[in-house]
């Protein structure tokens, strides 16, 4: 049963850490660069909360959603942007590696479409190991031009592994369209080539996006897959960087408006009694309160951390 | 000259402009070379000024682009792929070494493929393991590609207008950081040759060999030495494949000691070749500066400590003079400057 | 129209040239690996003759056919594979890097799947140029497990070149079957959903094939493009050698059977005259055996070829 | 113990089966593993011993393929991925450069990539620029990945079973001409430790350091050299990341000088970066030798010059030791004895 209340607080809280990032970001205190989410946010939500806590995700530079979807830790991530010691990956990796292996966000590459594969290839030892564990891998419309791509899925199909595809399609790939690197607007026909079921779906609905990922993972478990959803969605703000970016020339800003109609923060804090929205707002703030604070006080990590983690 | 002083950046668009006007088969394509933001401003608006087949997007293709430019420059054109970052190059190294290395020798001679392959090493900001990595060391290793690593914004436009005229495939290093670098670019068109290294600074003391952006570090190294009373002499290879390994060589052979320091690591990097190619002609105290032999971290602190800068360059030259340590206080590091976020 | 007597010459040709090959390999005059395509000549006889000579064709390491039916020249393709210095390559290349320029015959690449984009990239310059050649590339079944092809097919659909994807599936690649490494045997309705004219063709048919591509070339000229032909074939050898197989445990010589039935060396040898046949084979026979004296008696390349053709 | 004698590539299927019986998380995949040809031997029948998951073929997609076995190691298994060629491991760089290599790092200690990754030198019987490559050189430059490159039979067991306990991506150099030598083999379970050379013959006058296949060149140019009164001492490096430079160093402080003998390019490579660690260290008289720096040419009598061979590496060393030339008449080359075709 899809839980408004919990799906609100998800989304809620995404959009204020990011809208919060983006606000900072002019301090020059993130010396990285961040890809932010806004807009995007209900599809990791809908995902992640289909997903138990030991089901697994794999996504991309772009993954701020996706990490706190999946339960990563928040303090752990703001750390992380401020190059901190205290950070998911001890500061050594920023905003685009994301990783928070305890709460199953198994990382993020700032390489277009390389973990596709690694989805695939976790998948299997699932499969291998009859665990009923689910993996997933979020990426873009853009990832789906890359050869890895294409042999994932071929390989995904032929071993039957559960994983799901989440193709996240805002239409863009930085700062060009769909269709201006491929011929038609079509991936989930290309994916259902494979043998794999496919379907597109609105992104914007979160419990929509729940529902079929719901389906999809249940079917898993039972040893069947892979599935493949594309979602469709918009991002709010500049490629790269905490700006909009209707000036550029290269997108109009009535692109974004259907989107802003549909925004599910809005929409599903609406289905809430106001009291409820209020209380799961005020927790939320404090708790990104706190997470920026911890960000701000803790350490860079020691020089001697610039030797570690190359080799075990 | 003063109105002739520009950015690398300028000048890799000035040589790109004159080489298209001159040559009807030379064409732009690349990841985001149409867009606003125009691979650095170097590709801005040809596709205006030339038609859209002369300056166009892809998809994130890497492999079949580098074999889609292999094609095309076998079919006679002249095509010049542009990577935003060196580190992309993983993506299209079995074109580049099985095929673009290879063509004309195991077609016995029937087959050019004249390529040129910009990429940029994306230092700064943050990047990380995987948006900064400077990988020369790698296609060095390969015969039949050709490299350039300019430092100056002359050799920028020179090398570039030399890459596209050569009938081999020739990648081109640049660096965002040296981008920003100004110097004089004369109007017309020039080539500057391979194999040939630039003394960017003579001195008796010491031969600093220092590769893309550390050869602007190493400038700034030489200026700490000579406060200290060392005198470096500063080598620009500017073409890694062929290397003036006796350019080079003549170099150490004035000064009698050589440091190597490399935008890359030294293992099996260019620095290791450099030195072999050294010692093996002329024996001397030498050693060798790159990356700390780690991935790349993303974090500040940890980064300042990956690279070299001009205080550990100018302390690693004194100890190689003097045979003893001193320390060097360094200027504010000029990363940011050079370039900031927030890609 | 299809000229039969042409298109037997052709396939004689080259069936009896590898049948030599095979014979002759033994004596280890030919230091270096061979895939022949004896049963597999169907296919590049029936492309390359809708093809004109200025056309261009790339193919793979199992090229002989392939070379041969665009009108390379059999002496210094004997010669290369014999390791000489009047071969086609200089010796330097051997079996599997087949070339001839003048011919059309652009190079063989031995990694798979390499040369898909290079047929991509010359064709686009013939867009531009408006020559109005056509460029055709073969390529395996295997091959089509590769990235390389999607991102090709892809991008040649997004631009439109005038390229003929010419899929040779023999249904192995080495002792692989298709369903061994792929979900469906539906390269062509793959290939499809990039917007690409796809059909799947019996291979073993030349003067189908024929027709085929020559409408795909006449609609190419006009400036469409790409076509996408899966020519279903069979390798009746061992995948590299001069021997049969059948014994080694993958295949059985029952799947040969169909095939030799198919033969159109034997089916369009019998639809000629009987001695206008007997004359073309006389003909190539002789063609055969100067050449490979000119192979045996050609010298090898002098010392000084290991360092040219490097650089300009 | 005489019923110990085996080939390497015996050895290499004996380690597998072993460590396959011990763990059950070890598998094989790749191209071709799984069919009578079996990866020339070293994983006959692994699928029918241990079941259809821990044998597989492939696609042919070694991007991806690498990619899953990245994340198949990401989940805790121990994947050994096989390529009947070191050349094919160009299409899967990006994810051995841009991932194996970095994972743990940018991860900050989270993730671990335990694969192992098994290539093999193709050279014989012409197989020309694009079958016959060594291409450790490119792997040694990347800080991250573990290599071993044993010559013997016993270290092709010791080094494949360390790979695979290993928590770090270890690539794998064979050879196929090194799968056809004999040796003894012990019938326990033993690994080979990274980072230590090992001295195939003592001597004192000239250590050869000689990698894979040339490791038996180098011996038997030993041969040659003893006759002509010249001791050398023959150090396969074994690991060439990490390197034995103190091994090697000590070996070469006792010569008193270096011939570098490797199975791949010398530019950027193995060769260069072990002459410049010995040389930082220690500087003597030096030599390398390799691949010539062209692609390979698949006719024989060029092919011949392309390598080195018994005979050049004695007439090098020769020159190194006594500073003038000497000619050695060497035995007939064993290449088709030690890999005959077709493929
Ligand atoms: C292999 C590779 N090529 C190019 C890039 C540069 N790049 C970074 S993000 C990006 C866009 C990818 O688009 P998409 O997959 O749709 O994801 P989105 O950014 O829209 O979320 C590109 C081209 C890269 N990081 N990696
Ligand atoms: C990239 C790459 N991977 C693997 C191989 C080994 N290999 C050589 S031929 C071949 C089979 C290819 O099959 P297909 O494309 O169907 O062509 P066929 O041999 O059937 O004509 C393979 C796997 C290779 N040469 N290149
Ligand atoms: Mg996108
Ligand atoms: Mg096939």
């Amino acid at each position: 049963m899809p839980d408004l209340a919990r799906f609100f607080r998800q989304l809620y809280l995404i959009r204020r850490v990011e809208e919060d990032v983006a606000r900072i970001y002019p301090t020059d205190k993130i010396k990285s660069p961040v890809h932010l989410s806004i807009g995007q946010e209900a599809v990791s939500v809908g995902v992640c909360e289909a997903l138990r806590p030991d089901d697994v995700v794999f996504g991309t530079y772009r993954s701020h959603a996706t990490y706190l979807a999946k339960g990563g830790n928040l303090k752990k991530m703001l750390a992380e942007l401020y190059g901190k010691y205290t950070g998911c990956a001890k500061g050594k990796g920023g905003s685009m590696h994301l990783v928070d292996a305890a709460a199953g966000m198994m990382g993020a590459s700032a390489v277009v479409g390389t973990t596709i594969p690694h989805a695939v290839g976790y998948a299997w030892v699932q499969k291998v190991k009859k665990s009923g564990r689910v993996v997933v891998n979020f990426f873009g419309d853009g990832a789906s031009d890359e050869g890895s791509w294409h042999e994932s899925l071929n390989f995904a199909a032929l071993k039957k592994v559960p994983v799901i595809f989440i193709c996240e399609n805002n239409g863009y790939s930085i700062h060009s369209r769909q269709l201006e690197r491929q011929p038609h607007a079509n991936l989930t026909e290309r994916a259902a080539q494979y043998g794999i079921p496919a379907e597109r779906i609105d992104g914007s609905d979160t419990t929509l996006v729940y529902d079929k990922v719901k389906k999809a993972v249940d079917k898993l478990r039972g040893g069947e897959g892979p599935i493949y959803i594309e979602c469709l969605t918009y991002r709010w703000r500049e490629h790269v960087g905490p700006n909009e970016d209707y000036g550029a020339g290269y997108r109009d800003r009535k692109e974004l408006e259907p989107w802003l109609e549909k925004d599910d923060v809005r929409r599903l804090g609406a289905k809430l009694p106001e009291a409820e929205r209020k209380r799961i707002e005020a927790e939320v703030e404090t708790e990104i309160k706190e997470a920026f604070e911890f960000a701000e006080k803790s350490p860079f990590p020691p020089d001697s951390e610039l030797w570690t983690d190359v080799y075990a | 000259m003063s109105d002739r002083v520009m950015t690398a950046a300028q000048a890799m668009y000035e040589g790109v402009v004159q080489e298209m006007e001159r040559d009807d088969t030379v064409f732009c394509f690349g990841i985001g070379v149409d867009d606003f933001k125009a691979f650095y401003g170097t590709t801005k608006d040809l596709h205006k000024k030339f038609g859209p087949d002369r300056n166009f997007d892809t998809p994130l293709s890497e492999d079949a682009m580098t074999g889609f430019a292999i094609g095309a420059a076998m079919a006679g054109y002249k095509p010049i792929h542009c990577h935003i970052r060196m580190d992309f190059l993983l993506l299209g190294m079995n074109q580049l070494v099985n095929i673009a290395a290879k063509a004309r020798y195991m077609y016995g001679g029937q087959v050019s493929v004249p390529i040129v392959v910009r990429s940029v090493i994306g230092r700064s900001w943050g990047q990380g393991a995987q948006h900064s990595q400077g990988l020369h060391g790698l296609f060095m290793h390969i015969p039949g590609l050709k490299i350039f690593a300019p430092s100056t914004p002359y050799d920028h436009k020179g090398c570039l207008i030399a890459a596209i005229r050569d009938p081999d495939p020739t990648i081109i290093v640049e660096h965002r950081m040296v981008h920003q670098q100004r110097g004089h670019v004369p109007e017309e068109l020039y080539t500057v040759p391979f194999g040939r290294s630039r003394v960017l600074q003579q001195g008796k003391d010491i031969t600093i060999v220092a590769i893309s952006y550390m050869a602007i570090e190493a400038m700034r190294a030489a200026a700490l030495l000579e406060e200290a009373g060392v005198s470096a002499e500063v080598v620009d290879p500017v073409s890694l494949a062929p290397l003036d390994v006796d350019g080079i060589t003549a170099s150490v052979e004035k000064t009698g000691r050589l440091l190597v320091v490399d935008t890359d690591w030294t293992i099996c990097g260019a620095a290791a070749e450099i030195a072999a190619a050294v010692m093996e002609r002329h024996p001397v105290p030498f050693k060798r500066m790159g990356y700390a032999p780690v991935p790349c971290p993303t974090t500040k602190n940890l980064e300042n400590l990956y690279y070299p800068n001009p205080k550990t360059i100018a302390e690693t030259a004194y100890q190689l003079v003097h045979g003893k340590p001193r320390t060097f206080t360094a200027p504010e590091a000029t990363e940011i400057i050079e370039f900031k976020g927030p890609f």
